[in-house]
């Protein structure tokens, strides 16, 4: 800060000097947070806008390429982060009703480790596996005979795939950045039911991250759907 | 009450010993700052350099067009010096200029608050613009970018040899800085207002600036994406955009626009707003219609989203998306006109003073008039197809960019200037550089709307003799906005210095912001006050101090 | 005195004659396009005249005479407030009604025009002709014929100008796009490029020659004897093996092309398209994309093997195989 | 005022539907359902999607504003997508001559 304030000295540790009170830097922080997922529905949705006109302009070759992609791994993936939208909520919730540290630790560290979990198995299960069977565009990809013509349209397919299930994981990994934050933070007995803003405004983010995978799952994995390989 | 209060204010003392400007010293003290004062110096001073640099490019290119076959450069450079240009003026001086300068500066005092709602991510916000800074300055120091700032593909991701990414990154990072202002105002207005002060005692200008944070953080991102995508084409050769891959170069258009004709809102709305405080204060009448002006802000921010095809009409877009986005570009001219006509009613029967900022005011009501009716002419289907990707184009948005949101900056500048600084700066001289900005102005630009309908496309470095004379008579008006430009400059800086002390309300202006201190200290206000009028209460407050 | 004023309106004459108002007028829209243009200006100059009057009147009516004053408040007017944005709204209406209108009329080519083809690269233009003359920059086209040109890219996207005629559209790799013309004056028009294109942008410019019909037959049948693309595609189908498979008797392994042109197909994932030329260049670039219910998908790419110049050829041949009975340019009446 | 607290119960109901919602989206992409696969998968993405806006992002005990930020994110993303199909979807279009030619393509279709 610039310099003291020296007129409102009074005020709690808890909320900054701008704010008359804490109720204001609550609300403040929670409308803040909301504007800003909108900033990132739109920043995905410059990515989903081309998707939906690509996959409109190559179904098959969208098709193709989707099914290189492992089902039960997104499945999966599906149902970690799913978990851990449920153990986020309810370290929110120890906080609210007042649980002890050591409950809100718990399930902050629980949500850590279901985002690692996704990360892990994103990162050896699909990622790597992808780049054995030289299916990453950019770096190392072949086209198949099978595709035929269809090739450049799988490579699509696969950049996108590439693209979006990075970003993702990159906003999983700026969360789980926040979650030991949060975690030190509890550590510290900073959390009670009067003050537990950054738990919930951290929580938005977190949900909203999972919400983005519940989009990409069936988009990525599941077109055309899987009751056949191959072409028609 | 007196007639002349808008707030229940202890009357400020003339002079504040202590102020935010000298509350601490030391370089640390402002770049570590969070003060949103210091934050919109900071943005006020890299903006000028931007300004600076694109406008060195502008001189070097009028230079060039003197001649047909080009008096200057090789074409190649010439390509560089259009797209560092349009790249620097667009993205590193206008859009920040209003919003980022005089919006940080002004929206805390204007709603009666401390500061911004989050500081530290206003401040944030400025190391974002220096970095997005640097990477472009980095791109043009390292021989320059070729693509224009429109970044078309196929060309930018596969053809050019210049470097895009460099460039293409620096604006992503630009405008997540551009996104966090957005975010922050809106957070500030929504939760920060003094008490009794509703959203329609709100000055025009935070209306202005709340429809412009709107267009900021949900245009943004979809720009930074697309620009992205092409930086990864670029960089890893697979195919998005490029068709020689599969990937449609039309798409990115639309992504492009879906950002970047909102982002003409971004430039014009805040000038808009500044226009709608020095017309009331130099007038000393309330705004006429202010729930007009008030709503229009927000229709324009709504509709400037849904027309961006109207820069698409020859580039093989549909002719039925085609319909539909002129007809909604139509639309858009409406709210406008609605601004336009409301300002010049507020002149009706006023006390008009015709001190600087007064006159950039009114030239700005009349320049933009022109930029916005000859929009009229890009949105009419048959017409565009002739004039679009000529000099008609260059002079309609320079137009509405240069003589509209340029003018409001700089007669923003002047009106705010003792209250930023708490120095006077010379009168006569501001008048001065007002009118000869005005003539300079009109003598570059008003030639190229002949010019484009004759024919000559824009972003050619030589062109076929017919169109010199048009040419040189631009060139010599750049002269006359150049010397404009640079007075300014000059007084303003010597007055920083030597100018006289202002007072509190040098303009007899309404509005919290002119109750404090000039300039004032670094808490704004020492209470937080009450507001219990309307805005434009005038005639207002006597004058207490004038140069 | 009279001296004076004779050379002062010279002057003014000479300046006129330097600087004009509009570029030849030389097709048969450029004076609808420029009625357009002209009314607009009118209502630009009558609002920009209206706003800069009234601010200047009131700046010298209503100027401060002295800082005390009291000026009277005048915050609305409901009426006046209904009436200019009525206002604008009935002349942005009006002017989209009539602009659209225009815009519709000129973007369908009638059905007697002459096909030229287009290839825009860096930074030439490329023009063909069907009877076989290929042109680089130079456009030679017939006086009161109307004109279609169909046009593509090789490399980045360009813009296709010719101010006189009031046309112009982006000319994008990977698609055709087309304009049309009726050429009503003869003489030597520009023709620019409008896209940015890289380096050499600017110099990517030529002339349009409009003649006589009957020079423009001279024109045509003068000059070095080039094979026409019709022939061109001939050979090119015979060349690529073409013919192996789409056997003119649908003895082949792949559909007889006889008489596709135009005729609505049924295609594999049961959309319904027109065979056009854009239908055409995507079967040889990418034929899966466009597979037929009843044929096995074994044709290869044909992208790479061929150029854009060769695929117009190969187009052309199709086109001389007959067009289709259903093809809807045949049913819509000429304009 | 303090937030709403949401019971445990309402959670792990959520997340129950959550689960059974995953499991369901995946069974249907193996059942042949033509172009109505994807519309299922969509919707049942919706569906999630509404169920953690609503009880895990507590939209449901939100005030106003909030709803508001969020139809306006969901808006604005509608108008980028559905107006760039408006080009894409009828780019190859073309108005047949007559008065009433601007319209015979969407008889055609």
């Amino acid at each position: 800060m610039a310099a003291p304030a020296p007129l409102h000295d009074a005020h709690e540790a808890d909320h900054a000097h701008q704010f008359e009170e804490k109720e204001q830097q609550r609300e403040a922080g929670s409308l803040g947070m909301w504007t800003f997922l909108v900033t990132e529905v739109m920043f995905f949705g410059g990515l989903f806008c081309a998707y939906v006109i690509y996959r409109s302009l190559h179904p098959h070759g969208f098709e193709l390429g989707s099914h290189l992609l492992e089902v039960k791994f997104g499945a999966t993936n599906t149902a970690v982060l799913i978990c851990s939208s449920l153990t986020m909520a309810l370290a929110i919730r120890s906080a609210q009703v007042g649980k002890s540290k050591a409950t809100i630790i718990t399930f902050l560290v629980l949500t850590m480790l279901l985002g690692l979990t996704f990360i892990g198995v994103k990162l050896y299960f699909e990622w790597y596996h992808d780049y054995l069977d030289h299916i990453v565009p950019g770096i190392d990809f072949v086209y198949r005979p099978e595709w035929g013509s269809f090739a450049p349209e799988v490579q699509m397919l696969m950049v996108f795939y590439f693209f979006m299930t990075g970003l993702h994981a990159l906003h999983m990994v700026v969360g789980i950045g926040i979650l030991t934050v949060l975690t030190i933070m509890a550590a510290r007995g900073r959390f009670s039911p009067r003050y537990y803003a950054p738990l919930e405004i951290s929580g938005l983010y977190w949900h909203f991250v999972d919400i983005i995978w519940i989009y990409l799952f069936p988009l990525l994995y599941l077109i055309g759907g899987r009751y056949s390989t191959g072409g028609h | 009450m007196s007639t002349t209060a808008v707030a229940d204010l202890p009357a400020p003392s003339s002079q504040s010993p202590v102020n935010y400007l000298n509350a601490t010293y030391g370089i640390k003290s402002w770049l570590l700052t969070t003060d949103h004062k210091r934050i919109a110096l900071l943005y006020l001073a890299s903006i000028t350099v931007m300004f600076l640099i694109g406008g060195i490019a502008a001189v070097l290119m009028r230079i060039q067009l003197i001649e047909p076959q080009g008096a200057l450069v090789q074409p190649e450079t010439y390509n560089k010096l259009f797209s560092m240009h349009g790249i620097v003026m667009v993205f590193f001086f206008l859009i920040p200029s209003i919003p980022a300068v005089l919006g940080n500066f002004l929206v805390p005092m204007m709603i009666g608050a401390r500061d911004l709602a989050f500081p530290r991510i206003n401040l944030l916000s400025w190391y974002l613009y220096i970095i997005g800074s640097i990477f472009v300055l980095y791109a043009i120091m390292s021989g320059g970018i070729d693509t224009g700032w429109t970044f078309y593909e196929p060309y930018s991701s596969a053809f050019s040899h210049t470097h895009v990414i460099a460039a293409v990154l620096g604006i992503f990072i630009n405008g997540f800085s551009s996104i966090l202002t957005g975010l922050n105002f809106i957070v500030t207005i929504h939760k920060m207002r003094a008490p009794g002060m509703t959203w329609f005692r709100m000055p025009l200008f935070l209306w202005a600036i709340y429809a412009t944070s709107v267009i900021q953080i949900l245009g943004t991102p979809v720009v930074a994406i697309a620009l992205f995508l092409v930086g990864l084409e670029r960089l890893f050769h697979v195919g998005i955009f490029d068709p020689a891959i599969g990937g449609d170069p039309i798409l990115f258009q639309h992504l492009f626009w879906f950002y970047s004709h909102p982002a003409v809102y971004i430039m014009i709305l805040p000038g808009m707003g500044v226009i709608s405080e020095l017309v009331t204060c130099f007038a000393k009448r309330k705004i006429f219609g202010y729930e007009f002006v008030a709503f229009s802000s927000m229709a324009i921010a709504v509709l400037s989203f849904l027309v961006w095809g109207h820069h698409m009409f020859v580039s093989g877009q549909s002719i039925y998306a085609g319909l539909i986005f002129s007809v909604l570009s139509f639309l858009v001219a409406i709210p406008s006109a609605i601004k336009v006509f409301n300002w010049t009613a507020t002149l009706y029967k006023g006390s008009i003073s015709y001190d600087a900022p007064m006159l950039y005011a009114l030239g700005f009501i009349g320049l933009f008039t022109m930029g916005g009716l000859t929009g009229l002419f890009l949105a009419s289907l048959a017409e565009n197809v002739h004039v679009t990707g000529t000099y008609f184009i260059v002079a309609h948005f320079h137009y509405i960019m240069v003589g509209g949101a340029v003018m409001a900056y700089l007669g923003g500048i002047h009106f705010w200037w003792p209250k930023i600084t708490g120095r006077l700066y010379p009168d006569g001289w501001a008048r001065f550089a007002a009118l000869v900005i005005f003539v300079g102005f009109n003598l570059t630009f008003f030639p190229q709307f002949m010019l484009g309908y004759l024919g000559m496309p824009r972003r050619y470095a030589v062109y076929p003799a017919e169109f010199q004379v048009l040419n040189v008579m631009s060139s010599a008006g750049a002269t006359v906005l150049g010397v404009g430009y640079v007075i300014p400059l000059i007084y303003l800086i010597w007055s920083m210095r030597y100018g006289p002390a202002a007072g509190p309300n040098p303009w007899g202006a309404t509005g919290l912001e002119w109750q404090t201190p000039s300039p004032p200290p670094t808490e704004n206000f020492e209470e937080i006050p009450v507001v219990t009028a309307e805005p434009y209460n005038y005639p207002g407050p006597k004058v207490v101090i004038r140069g | 005195m009279i001296v004076s004023i004779q050379s002062g309106l010279l002057c003014i004459h000479h300046l006129a004659s330097l600087i004009p108002l509009h570029p030849p007028a030389a097709s048969s829209i450029a004076q609808d396009v420029d009625d357009l243009h002209f009314t607009l200006t009118g209502i630009t100059l009558f609002f920009t005249a209206l706003i800069f009057g009234c601010i200047f009147y009131f700046m010298l009516k209503y100027r401060r005479r002295s800082d005390d004053e009291q000026p009277e408040q005048v915050v609305m007017n409901l009426p006046l407030e209904i009436t200019w944005t009525a206002i604008p709204t009935l002349i942005c209406a009006g002017i989209f009604i009539w602009a659209s209108a225009l815009y519709i009329r000129n973007s369908r080519p009638p059905a007697s025009s002459t096909e030229i083809f287009v290839i825009g690269k860096q930074w030439m233009w490329h023009l063909q002709h069907p009877e076989g003359p290929r042109e680089i920059n130079e456009l030679h086209v017939p006086l009161n014929v109307p004109v279609k040109l169909t046009m593509t890219s090789q490399d980045v996207i360009h813009g296709f100008y010719i101010p006189a005629f009031r046309v112009k559209k982006d000319v994008v790799p990977g698609m055709y796009s087309s304009i049309w013309f009726l050429a009503t004056v003869p003489g030597t028009y520009h023709l620019f490029c409008t896209q940015y294109c890289g380096a050499e942008h600017s110099q990517m410019i030529g002339w349009v020659y409009v003649m006589e019909p009957t020079d423009y037959a001279a024109w045509l049948a003068g000059g070095a004897k080039n094979e026409s693309m019709v022939e061109t595609g001939a050979r090119l189908f015979d060349q690529l093996g073409c013919e192996a498979c789409h056997a003119a008797n649908n003895t082949g392994r792949g559909p007889s092309l006889l008489g596709v042109y135009g005729k609505p197909e049924k295609l594999r994932d049961g959309s319904t398209r027109i065979v056009d030329e854009a239908l055409i260049r995507q079967a040889i670039v990418n034929p899966n994309s466009v597979l037929l219910p009843n044929y096995p998908s074994i044709m290869p790419t044909f992208k790479g093997q061929v150029d854009e110049e060769q695929v117009l050829d190969l187009i052309a041949y199709v086109k001389s195989l007959g067009t289709g009975e259903n093809a809807p340019n045949e049913r819509t009446p000429n304009q | 005022m303090s937030e709403h607290v949401v019971p445990v119960k309402t959670y792990v109901g959520v997340f129950v539907a959550l689960i059974c919602l995953t499991a369901l989206t995946t069974g249907a992409a193996y059942i042949d359902m033509g172009r109505f696969n994807t519309v299922v998968a969509l919707a049942i993405a919706v569906v999630k999607m509404m169920l953690v806006v609503l009880f895990f992002m507590h939209l449901k005990y939100s005030s106003g504003m909030t709803r508001i930020v969020v139809i306006a994110g969901i808006f604005w993303l509608g108008l980028l997508i559905s107006l760039t199909l408006a080009d894409e979807l009828t780019r190859h279009w073309t108005p047949n001559a007559g008065p009433w030619g601007l319209l015979l393509p969407f008889l055609h279709f």
